[in-house]
């Protein structure tokens, strides 16, 4: 409940900045802050390093936007409409994976392919998805807000409490999952899954519902996100997007409910923020990357708790004997 | 330890005062600001980079010279170009500093399909405040519509009546020609030329037949013998260097040696020339021969080696963009001269609609905001004999 | 149709051991490091920059310029291995991480130094073999011949050498191995450095048969990894067969199927493979 | 009869770990398992918990097959194991590794309705839990160390955490492998009070100890093992003066 004390201010920035750069750099951070604090809970706190995130946000984007388009419905019913699909994609895969035990590298590589399988399907399905030319949204979300009844979700104000209370009920969302008995589950598998198996946790059951439950956050990431940008294309799905994630979970810190949304902060103001010519910046967020690993791994949020030292002499060293897999 | 403590303060210090800096954002009077929307990294930044290339010298060169003087003023120019990495959220934070923070009100770019989309809707809501000066294909078809007067197109592609698309098609029907293959990389523009050229072929009566590669593709065998097994006639390659080196080297080898609407460069036809049977080139500009010719252009090849400090001025890439957005740099200048203004873009819109550019191309925009432009058609033959047709657009 | 077949039956074995090539460093510093450096791509990619730097750009002749280029991508490799990867063994994520750093790194100083425009180097060997209208480059074969070689003699170093046999030791048990007087962290430095070297030599042969950019090592590292996988991470014939068999898989399915899915052909085999063999098509297994 | 191993075998490729193994366990037997080391004594355990699958063979608990159970579906039914060389959960508190553990016994108590509890408005409703996590901490003297992480625990610490695991478990049986190796003197005796503890609250036990003067003491029977094949049966001072006892241990020829 403290700690809820600590979004206030953000409540109070717009009415403090009247910067139409600063809040856009914020929308973008809460938005993609969801998209990171639900990669984190199958990363940081259920230890499997999937590379579907980019994916289940893209294709809720799609689904999203093609459920009102074809079938008319509004978008809150359209952004079900992605999360149901992207729930039961995840369902499949993370059925597949865990079933026959893919772990670590395994997994990585797997989940990969399927999100680039889904690429190359979005990409390809030209009278669908109007392939690589993308999809622009000539629709909007609408809401109902008291005294001004049903208004579209439009300026960036009103996208900017509606991100901010997205972001919260996503940091709120996750946080009761992980300071639960189902948390528990969840760092256990990271920890020791062998153990966890013994103990009598179901590691299937608890893998899928991680990474079912992570990707649904993606799935509402992705449709809040292709609104505001109006626009969705084949590029949701990039390589470079799912190592955007993890880069945001890492620099902000992964045992951290909310830290992710520090990281997705950096990583989106940063290009805005130094100003240097496109060589340099590439430069600079390769050192961010390395020196977040090898100086703060347990990231930012983690640095201003505890300090640079490390806790301990072997930080984040897997417990479980090499070549598990 | 200490060392690494020291490394992030410096990196949050950098930060904060980074911070700073953007919250602030001076506007002094006397400077006119241009902004640049384009992808200087990352696998689609190649006509981005380029034209960046050419915005520089040129905004270099007026501020030597001076600056320039509109309606007894003096101003100089300043140039605003962040890497989008074709990436359209950072295109749209870029373009809303741009507006809102450094009130620009002359942007150049995108060539990205996907990043224009992506600051659209933002650009249409700022309407009549700024202009947005784009080469992606995609602006076409957004011209002349209401409430887009911010948009100009730079560059004519090839769709439309000004673009080169039927041009291009009517050159290879005199050569006779019965069936054309296309090998595009799967991306938007690839799709946007698609789109024009499915059209422009069925109606001059040659068989059209496509084909996709994802981008990042160097082995091209697979589909080439598949295509050769259809044996065309002319293979209608990708449309950058970066493809069409190795398309042509992997296509003579398996016996397709004629190539049509080659962008970019000759640089994979005169690798090839022994190889080659025909390379139908589309060449803004064939510098090579230009270089002699035209003194301006000789001028501008010497002043690029200088600022860059670089012995070889690239042929394969530089004529494409930079040529032209340096002269699209003067021609904004002097647009602003005869509107008499720097501030309202309606006068310099119309100001820059009113005449003729004669610089290292001659540039003119139609009355929908099009660019107008001369072109090249270069034709290599076996050996390296070059051919060039010049073609003025209507 | 036929030729077209074993044409592209042959083409993706060529191709194949390019990647097998890179999955060979990705299975030994795995095997010896713990983690899986995806910077063995950038380090191709400056291979191929540095070949074509020394052949066309100071005009020393091909062949040296390829070993010379391997040999300052083991130095790379090896700088790398000591200033970063040190910290990170044994832990995949962080290696990973760290890995695509460097790739950043790597990468923003050849787009300062060569900038983004496509290099192209000169035909070291042009020309085609025509056997009963298949038709291969030679320039292909070649790369093919020396690439083979070099994954034979690493097969052989592994299995006939003591530094080859500790380093297998190593893999299998770590403690027993060092308990049986192998130098841990020298071994580990020769292994980065070893499959720099082989990144660099890929590159080297890469810069003569396609165009270069800095982006080309993404998209080998990727196959590299597959190919690894696929064989069962840890065995240098299988990397061998998985870089074979994703390269035929691309091949021969652009013939069949459309030419845009060419990445997804080695994905979907890569999946089915590790659904009925979890730990790769050659791997004992560890249970 | 609660648990009966019948012809239990397991090879591991050319390796018979276990050969045709069979006993029986009825409800608050105290079992000792011996034999000398590699003898497959952590491998019938592992078979037991589900973590081998036998190569052939059969496990009837309380009536059913659990052959093709996976582990956590064995230590729902009831029987948990501890492990040789102690696994924890080392970045977690003492406090936390015990938590995790209870996870069965929420699962027991609340089924499904415990997804109820993720709700914000049921916050707390585990507190029994923690009653119970403080008794078991309590019971096996970690109470001073709760909120150390489990990885600063000494190595009897660590072996003590495993069995405060395994007893949050709430085992019908209980697969202690070697609890006491390792282990000081007052770490012994604070364990073997544990264990008596366990015996009066009448708790199924399978112990194997090479501690034959202790677990002689605690166990009603022993069995004893070597290459894998039961080589005796039956009271613990009795099984250990049998001759093929003696040369198991010693060689043949000993004594």
């Amino acid at each position: 409940m403290k700690l809820l004390l600590l979004w206030v201010p953000l409540v109070l920035v717009p009415l403090v900045i009247h910067n139409n750069v600063v809040l856009t750099i914020l929308i973008f951070t809460y938005l993609l802050g969801i998209l990171a604090v639900s990669f984190n809970l199958i990363f940081g706190f259920t230890g499997q390093l999937s590379l579907f995130h980019a994916a289940a946000f893209g294709l809720s984007a799609y689904a999203t936007y093609l459920a009102m388009a074809h079938w008319g419905v509004p978008f809150w019913l359209g952004m079900v409409v992605g999360v149901v699909f992207v729930s039961l994609v995840s369902l499949v895969i993370g059925t597949i994976c865990f079933r026959f035990n893919l772990r670590e590298l395994y997994f990585a590589i797997v989940t990969l392919a399927f999100s680039e399988l889904f690429r190359l399907v979005i990409l390809n399905w030209n009278s669908f998805t109007n392939g690589s030319l993308g999809i622009n949204f000539t629709l909007t979300p609408t809401l109902w807000i008291p005294g001004r009844g049903v208004v579209p979700v439009q300026g960036t104000m009103m996208w900017y409490y509606l991100s901010l209370v997205a972001v919260v009920l996503a940091v709120g969302f996750y946080s009761r999952i992980v300071h639960s008995w189902m948390g528990r589950c969840f760092a256990s598998i990271r920890l020791n899954d062998d153990l966890a198996d013994t103990l009598g946790i179901n590691v299937f059951r608890y893998k899928l519902i991680a990474f079912v439950a992570a990707n649904a956050g993606a799935a509402v990431a992705g449709s809040l996100y292709s609104f505001y940008i109006s626009y969705i294309d084949p590029h949701y799905f990039s390589i470079d997007q799912s190592l955007a994630i993890i880069a945001m979970a890492l620099l902000g810190g992964s045992r951290y409910v909310a830290a992710p949304i520090v990281g997705a902060l950096v990583l989106t103001a940063l290009p805005h923020v130094i100003n240097v010519n496109a060589e340099a910046r590439l430069l600079i967020y390769g050192l961010i990357l390395i020196l977040t690993i090898l100086v703060m791994p347990r990231g930012i949020v983690g640095v201003l708790v505890t300090g640079l030292r490390r806790p301990s002499r072997a930080p984040q060293t897997p417990e479980r004997p090499r070549h598990a897999a | 330890m200490k060392s690494r403590v020291s490394i992030v303060k410096a990196v949050a210090a950098s930060l904060g005062v980074a911070a700073l800096a953007v919250a602030t954002g001076a506007y002094s009077q006397n400077v006119v600001k241009i902004g640049e929307i384009e992808a200087q990294t990352g696998a689609l930044n190649t006509y981005g980079w380029m034209s960046s290339q050419g915005m520089r010298i040129a905004v270099d060169e007026i501020n030597k010279a001076g600056g320039f003087e509109v309606a007894g003023k003096k101003y100089t120019l300043q140039l605003i170009n962040p890497d989008t990495q074709g990436n359209p959220q950072q295109a749209l934070i870029q373009l809303k500093t741009m507006i809102e923070e450094d009130k620009v009100k002359y942007v150049f770019g995108p060539f990205l399909t996907n990043v224009f989309k992506g600051i659209e809707g933002y650009a249409r809501q700022h309407n009549g405040q700024f202009l947005l000066m784009g080469g992606a294909t995609q602006i076409h078809y957004e011209l002349g519509k209401p409430g887009n007067d911010y948009l100009v197109r730079t560059w004519n592609w090839d769709a439309g009546p000004s673009g080169f698309g039927t041009l291009m098609v009517d050159y290879l029907k005199k050569k006779g020609v019965k069936k054309v293959a296309m090998l595009m990389q799967n991306d938007a523009f690839g799709h946007v030329a698609a789109d024009v050229y499915r059209d422009a072929f069925k109606k001059a009566g040659i068989e059209f037949q496509e084909n996709w590669f994802e981008p990042g593709t160097k082995d091209y065998s697979a589909v080439l013998a598949k295509i050769s097994a259809g044996s065309p006639d002319y293979l209608f390659p990708g449309y950058t260097d970066a493809v069409l080196y190795d398309i042509v080297q992997q296509a003579t080898q398996l016996g397709l040696t004629k190539f049509w609407l080659v962008r970019g460069s000759l640089g994979p036809a005169l690798k090839n020339k022994d190889y080659i049977d025909d390379y139908v080139a589309y060449i803004p500009k064939y510098f090579e021969e230009a270089e002699k010719s035209e003194p301006k252009v000789k001028k501008f090849v010497e002043a690029y080696k200088a600022f860059y400090k670089t012995k070889d001025f690239p042929y394969d890439q530089a004529p494409l963009c930079s040529s032209s957005c340096y002269d699209h740099v003067y021609m904004l200048v002097e647009a602003m001269k005869k509107a008499g203004t720097v501030d309202d873009v309606a006068k310099v819109k119309n100001a820059l609609e009113s005449f003729t550019y004669d610089g290292l191309w001659k540039i003119r925009y139609d009355q929908t905001g099009e660019e107008v432009i001369n072109f090249d058609i270069v034709d290599v033959q076996k050996g390296g004999k070059i051919t060039v047709t010049h073609e003025q657009p209507r | 149709m036929l030729q077209l077949v074993v044409g592209q039956l042959l083409n993706g074995v060529i191709v194949g051991t390019l990647y097998a090539i890179i999955a060979l460093g990705v299975t030994l510093t795995f095997g010896i490091t713990g983690i899986v450096n995806f910077a063995l791509g950038a380090f191709m990619m400056l291979g191929a920059y540095f070949t074509w730097y020394f052949s066309d750009g100071l005009g020393i002749p091909y062949p040296l310029a390829v070993v010379l280029a391997t040999l300052a991508i083991a130095l790379v490799g090896l700088v790398a291995d000591q200033v970063l990867f040190r910290f990170t063994r044994n832990n995949l994520i962080n290696g990973l991480i760290v890995s695509i750093g460097l790739i950043s790194v790597i990468v923003a100083i050849v787009l300062m130094v060569w900038t983004t425009t496509p290099q192209n180097m000169h035909y070291v060997l042009p020309g085609v073999f025509r056997v009963g209208g298949v038709i291969v480059p030679k320039m292909k074969a070649v790369v093919f011949g020396v690439l083979l070689l070099v994954i034979l003699f690493t097969y052989a170093a592994l299995t006939r050498t003591w530094a080859g046999r500790a380093a297998y030791a190593y893999a299998q048990n770590p403690e027993a191995a060092a308990l049986m007087g192998v130098r841990t962290k020298v071994l580990q430095a020769g292994v980065a450095a070893y499959s720099a070297a082989l990144a660099g030599l890929g590159g080297g042969l890469y810069a003569s048969l396609y165009s270069i950019t800095p982006e080309i090592g993404a998209g080998y590292i990727l196959k590299g990894v597959e190919a690894a996988i696929l064989a069962g991470i840890g065995s240098v014939m299988g990397s061998f067969a998985g870089g074979i068999i994703i390269g035929v898989a691309e091949g021969v399915g652009s013939i069949f199927l459309p030419s845009a899915y060419n990445d997804a052909y080695g994905l979907v085999f890569l999946v089915l493979i590790l659904l009925f063999k979890p730990a790769g098509l050659f791997a004992v297994s560890s249970r | 009869m609660l648990l009966e191993i019948r012809n239990l075998t397991k090879r591991f490729g050319g390796l018979t770990a276990v050969s045709d193994l069979s006993f029986t366990l009825a409800e608050g037997d105290i079992l000792g398992i011996f034999g000398p080391n590699g003898s497959g004594k952590t491998t019938l355990l592992n078979l037991i918990s589900g973590v081998y699958q036998p190569t052939s063979g059969r496990l009837v608990w309380a009536g059913e097959d659990l052959i093709g159970r996976r582990p956590h579906e064995i230590a729902a039914g009831g029987i948990v194991k501890t492990f040789q060389n102690p696994q924890l959960f080392g970045e977690l508190t003492v406090f936390e590794n015990v938590a995790v553990a209870g996870h069965l016994r929420l699962k027991r108590r609340a089924g499904w309705r415990r997804v109820a509890t993720l709700l914000p408005a049921r916050h707390g409703s585990d507190d029994d839990l923690h009653e119970r996590i403080e008794r078991v901490l309590a019971l096996c003297r970690l109470g001073s160390v709760r909120d150390q992480p489990a990885k600063s625990l000494s190595y009897g610490g660590e072996k003590m955490l495993g069995v405060a695991m395994a007893l949050m478990c709430e085992p019908r049986v209980l697969l202690l492998d070697e609890p006491g190796s390792g282990l000081g003197q007052d770490e012994i005796r604070n364990l073997d009070e544990v264990l008596r503890d366990l015996r009066t609250h009448g708790t199924t036990l399978v112990v194997i100890d090479h501690r034959v003067g202790f677990l002689g003491r605690l166990a009603d029977r022993a069995i004893v093992i070597h290459h894998g094949a039961k080589i005796a049966e039956g009271p613990p001072g009795d099984v250990l003066r049998e001759r093929s006892v003696v040369d198991a241990y010693l060689g043949p020829g000993h004594a």
